[in-house]
């Protein structure tokens, strides 16, 4: 039980030594990964018999103490980080960076363990917050001017959030007198008047949604994503989304979250790829897409059936390691070239390194959910769990979007010679794209047998590879003929008041729900 | 374009107040059903020999969400020294007042409100207080001095480089000591001192052990921080 | 009674706290803006906390006298010391944009870096 | 108890007042004297720690930095459009008649001269929001702005107005010109500008270009050069108001001026 609480503080001790002993980073970091990797196993044993564990910090009981709570979820998500850790690692061997970097680097992985374990509220806020300030310093790590500006917009809008969270935190505890969500969700089956959850939810669900990457609410995420190191984007858009998902899952399991949750979903989802279908910065345009497949986690989260959860999960995690891959090859390919646009992309196509080609096409193929790989499976269990047919029209209408808007990159794969690309590089990409490709049978560790056979049928089959074929077939008149669209609230003010507006929307979706 | 940014105004200003409105008539159209945190009061200063409940709670029942908040004071430090490091510096950082009234009211002040920082810190357990506040008041000192005598005089002093050791190596101990008791075999985060009787010099636990380092951890990261910003001027 | 007035002021602080950030456009009064928002909340929580003629959670005695909830200001303690982390943090990136747009206005930012990234 | 909801009602007055300046000093000690406010509001519920922790860091040391941050040491900023003879770049340095005067009154008050460059339209925005001390570049007398203080004219000139035959009867205020010098004289070489109004500075700039698709005429009325100095610098107005006097008074000024328009 001790791993849970070993997780983040090791990452937290190895970030201060990184600091002081400043010609070992790269070993802190190694050796970070491989307890890393070893607590983890230990976990995934521990896990496999009791089904979940938990342990009160101080053996001062639940309602006094901090309890954290290791679950099938967790364990999932802990694989994700290993997964990037390793990956970014080594992409970025070769660089020169000041120990500053891997400090904040193992700050970000602890707070993402803590997370993952968290199971209290006021708890839940100091580590995003810190989580925040740190990938707010990861973005402004190169100290342009744009980057400064795009983290600075993240710092106040996620602020923001979390002061409105911090509100939902104080409605909670004055009504429920606990911050543990294990005693909240007691205290609620006990009360008989509880008005109080309609407020205090939307609050809380306002003020993660600004963290977790969703649409209305997370304006500030594409120039951050896109203005960061290619690392960090990776890390950001593969991982620190993912946290404020998992506080919605969380969130789900005590509060009657669904109805909204699945409006919410739909709307990032459908914003998210129109915007991302009319942009052609490559990095804006995965940064867009980082917002259209939150949608489909928060579907799999409002369906909320067992099937649905676990395409959740698989889609997280599969989402985790295409993205990342993605960010991580755009990044390389942008650096080859100096060009940032896709077109100009394509016409010095010759320039850029093979391995990043196929790392590119492998992340697209993940992304448009071609059977084998990643983003197929997610999408077959998140098709399985639902019933309704608006759900399913929604999540084909995604993955027609989705390849619509990839079909742009197209051109970039032709099979040519290109440029050199360190063997760090490509070992790092290998990483990712392994899993990507063999994710099937992967998820077998965290998918039980049935949920799959209910799941995988000839028709998702047909229905994907139509879906894909149509999408690549339409592509080009659809991109030709896309309307202009507006891009002011993407500004600071602008931001703010859609922000206020998003807490209404969840309001009156909880209220009607 | 008027007409758009004045109907952003209304619109704004109208769910600013609906806004407010709503949280208010929530709160109070329920009251809570029972006692809030009597259970704190009951529990603690026997489990924790401390008669400051507030310091018990925050270093011994929430000792966790501590160690988070002392890391995020750390990432800020960091950040401050990180980004202000290669900021353009003044080549007229400061003017040394002259007058002698500044400097002696600074020989003045400057004890007296350093020893209510070290009270404080190390009276956390007993009354108000506290590793966090103490170690604000004894960085404001500093302050004072540096103002009176000029940062670069004072950061001479206080050299850096070794700060920076001690600085560390304390946040290490704060880390590293919740996780002593694995060494004997415990639970991590498990009291290993004595509670002692309630309202002595020395009780409650770990808990004065705790605000001490925290309090060294606070007033170096306050004087870093000052000293950047006196030092690197800006022009806003 | 007190606790009511306590929330009621420190959602009205709130609102004005998100005008400002809204309608100031420059970025150090937006800065003091998202402080007040955050500091807001946290005397939300205190007010929570407290109760008439109660008295300040540090036990003198044995008796059982009418103390406050010391778990919200046990909360508001970390909250201000994050709140401080973000403004120092935010003042510093500010300074650097200063740097380079010898400005704080947030609209005459955004449009600089607009013109840059089109050029 | 009552003084404890006086506290409290004051908190929201004092926090509106203080966000609601315009000086960036007198916002933030305004939100220094709200914290320590907060802070007693905080001892009177009870929360003494909170108390402490609150008048430590929010009263004294956020306060402090952001005085540090924003303290202005020793420079006289000034915005302008780019215009030939008067203000403009030659390499790397900064010439021109407006800047031999500009670095004058500089180098008499002691402060350090920053020129930066700026769209027109923007020239009086700038000063609104105290980014800038001065703004210059060819700014004529009419200028229909009544929140900026003005200098007196130091330097007659003319109005042209220009259009295209297609179409002679533009309003003026239709015409009148906005972006950067630079640009407008490209739009006049690539034949995309349809009408303007023009000083004499900028007209005798473009001349050198092809103008005939245009016809020109020039405006009645007696028009100047001025300055325009920030709404908030009333002695800075007067200290400069003073120093043209005495240029002018002294022949420097028209020694100036044929060294740049002869």
């Amino acid at each position: 039980m001790t791993i849970i609480v070993l997780l983040p503080l090791l990452h937290f001790v190895f970030a201060v030594l990184c600091l002081s002993w400043q010609r070992g980073t790269r070993g802190i970091i190694v050796a970070a990964l491989l307890i890393d990797a070893i607590l983890l196993g230990a976990l995934f044993a521990v896990l496999d018999q009791a089904g979940s564990i938990s342990i009160t910090l101080g053996g001062w009981g639940r309602n006094v103490g901090i309890e954290l709570v290791a679950e099938r979820t967790s364990l999932v998500f802990g694989f994700l980080t290993l997964f990037l850790e390793g990956s970014i690692l080594l992409y970025l061997w070769r660089e020169h960076l000041q120990p500053y970097f891997f400090m904040l680097l193992h700050l970000l992985l602890g707070a993402v363990f803590a997370v993952l374990f968290a199971q209290d509220l006021f708890n839940i806020y100091v580590i995003m917050e810190l989580l925040t300030l740190v990938s707010f310093l990861l973005v402004g790590y190169g100290k342009r001017p744009y980057q400064i500006w795009a983290s600075l917009k993240y710092l106040f809008l996620a602020s923001l959030g979390m002061g409105i969270y911090l509100l939902g935190v104080a409605v909670v505890y004055y009504h429920a007198g606990t911050l543990n969500l294990g005693l909240i969700a007691t205290q609620l089956t006990e009360q008989q008047d509880t008005t109080w959850v309609l407020l205090a939810s939307s609050l809380l669900v306002t003020g993660i949604a600004v963290k977790a990457g969703i649409f209305v609410f997370s304006l500030w995420l594409p120039a951050a994503h896109a203005s960061a190191s290619p690392a960090v984007s990776a890390l950001l858009s593969g991982l620190v989304i993912k946290m404020g998902v998992v506080v919605l899952l969380k969130l789900a399991a005590i509060f009657p979250l669904s109805g909204s949750l699945l409006v919410l979903g739909s709307l990032t989802g459908i914003l998210g790829i129109i915007y991302a279908i009319t942009t052609y910065e490559l990095k804006y345009m995965l940064a867009f897409h980082t917002l259209s497949q939150i949608g489909y986690l928060l579907i799999g989260i409002g369906t909320g059936s067992k099937v649905a959860l676990s395409g959740t999960l698989c889609y997280a995690f599969a989402h985790g390691l295409f993205k990342g891959l993605l960010f991580l090859a755009a990044g390389s390919a942008i650096q080859a070239t100096g060009k940032k646009d896709i077109r100009e992309l394509i016409t010095e196509r010759s320039n850029i390194p093979l391995v990043t080609r196929a790392a590119l096409l492998i992340g697209t193929l993940g992304i448009i959910g071609l059977p084998p790989f990643a983003g197929f499976c997610g999408k077959a269990l998140l098709n399985a769990g639902t019933q309704s047919y608006v759900t399913q029209i929604v999540l084909a209408l995604l993955s027609f979007g989705t390849v619509v808007s990839f079909a742009k990159l197209i051109p970039l794969f032709r099979f040519e010679g290109g440029g050199y690309l360190p063997r760090t590089k490509s070992l790092s990409f290998l990483i990712l794209a392994l899993p990507i490709g063999l994710f099937f049978p992967l998820t077998h560790l965290f998918v039980p047998a049935w949920q799959w056979q209910a799941s995988l049928n000839t028709s998702i089959f047909i229905k994907n590879l139509v879906v894909i074929g149509m999408g690549i077939l339409l592509a080009r008149p659809i991109v030709n003929h896309f309307p202009h669209l507006e891009k002011r609230f993407f500004r600071l003010e602008e931001a703010a008041v859609v922000i206020l507006s998003g807490f209404f929307l969840v309001f009156l979706l909880l209220l009607f729900a | 374009m008027r007409y758009r940014r004045i109907g952003l105004i209304v619109y704004a200003t109208i769910l600013v107040c609906c806004f407010c409105g709503l949280v208010i008539a929530f709160f109070s159209y329920q009251e809570p059903t029972r006692e809030l945190g009597a259970i704190y009061l009951s529990r603690a200063p026997s489990e924790t020999g401390a008669a400051n409940i507030v310091s018990a709670i925050y270093l011994n029942y929430r000792l966790y969400d501590t160690l988070f908040e002392i890391l995020i004071f750390s990432v800020a430090v960091l950040g401050v020294r990180f980004y202000l490091s290669d900021y353009r510096e003044k080549e007229i950082v400061e003017k040394i007042p002259e007058s002698q009234i500044v400097r002696t009211s600074a020989d003045l002040f400057f004890p007296p409100i350093f020893l209510i920082g070290i009270y404080l810190t190390l009276s956390g357990h007993l009354s108000p207080g506290g590793g966090f506040s103490g170690g604000v008041v004894a960085g404001t000192a500093l302050l004072l001095c540096a103002v009176a005598l000029g940062a670069n005089t004072v950061g001479k002093r206080f050299h850096e480089p070794t700060l920076r050791w001690l600085e560390w190596g304390v946040l290490l101990v704060v880390l590293s000591l919740p996780l002593l008791p694995i060494v004997v075999g415990r639970l991590p985060f498990t009291a290993l001192l004595p509670p002692g009787t309630m309202g002595k010099v020395i009780s409650g636990g770990s808990i004065p052990i705790d605000n001490l380092l925290i309090g060294i951890r606070v007033f170096i990261g306050t004087w870093v921080i000052i000293h950047y910003f006196m030092r690197h001027r800006g022009e806003v | 009674m007190l606790m009511i007035a306590g929330v009621i002021v420190a959602v009205i602080l709130f609102g004005i706290g998100l005008l400002g950030m809204i309608f100031r456009r420059d970025l150090i009064i937006k800065l003091l803006s998202l402080g007040l928002v955050n500091g807001s909340v946290m005397l939300c929580l205190v007010s929570l906390g407290s109760r008439a003629n109660g008295i300040a959670p540090i036990i003198r005695g044995p008796e059982n006298a009418n103390y406050v909830n010391p778990l919200p200001q046990a909360l508001v303690l970390s909250a201000i010391v994050i709140n401080f982390a973000i403004l120092a943090l935010a003042l510093v990136f500010v300074m650097l944009l200063v740097e380079h747009y010898h400005s704080t206005d947030s609209q005459r930012i955004e449009h600089e870096i607009k013109r840059e990234r089109e050029l | 108890m009552i003084v404890l909801l006086v506290l409290l009602s004051l908190l929201p007055v004092l926090a509106a007042f203080a966000l609601s300046r315009r000086r960036r000093f007198t916002a933030i000690v305004g939100m220094g004297l709200f914290s320590l406010i907060l802070s007693a509001v905080y001892l009177l519920l009870h929360a003494p720690d909170v108390a402490v922790t609150e008048a430590a860091i929010n009263a004294a040391l956020i306060t402090f930095i952001y005085i540090i941050a924003i303290r202005k040491t020793g420079r006289l900023v000034v915005v302008s459009d780019e215009i030939p003879g008067l203000l403009y770049r030659e390499g790397e340095q900064i010439s021109g008649l407006e800047q031999e005067i500009l670095s004058g009154f500089a180098r008499q008050l002691g402060l350090e001269l920053v020129i930066r460059f700026l769209p027109v339209e923007q020239v009086p925005t700038a000063l609104h929001q105290g980014e800038a001390d001065i703004g210059a570049g060819g700014i004529i007398s009419e200028i229909d702005d009544n929140k900026v203080l003005k200098t007196q004219g130091y330097l007659p000139t003319a109005l042209y107005h220009l259009s295209r035959q297609t179409k002679p009867h533009l309003k003026q205020e239709e015409s009148a010109i906005t972006g950067f010098f630079s640009d407008l004289r490209e739009e006049f070489q690539a034949g995309k500008t349809q009408a303007c109004t023009l000083d004499l500075a900028r007209f005798v700039a473009l001349s050198r270009s092809d103008l005939s698709p245009y016809t020109v005429r020039r405006l009645d009325g007696l028009f100047s050069y001025i300055f325009l100095i920030a709404p908030a610098r009333e002695r800075l107005h007067h200290q400069f108001v003073s120093y043209l006097g005495k240029l002018e008074e002294g022949g420097e000024l028209e020694k100036l001026t044929r060294r740049y328009f002869s």
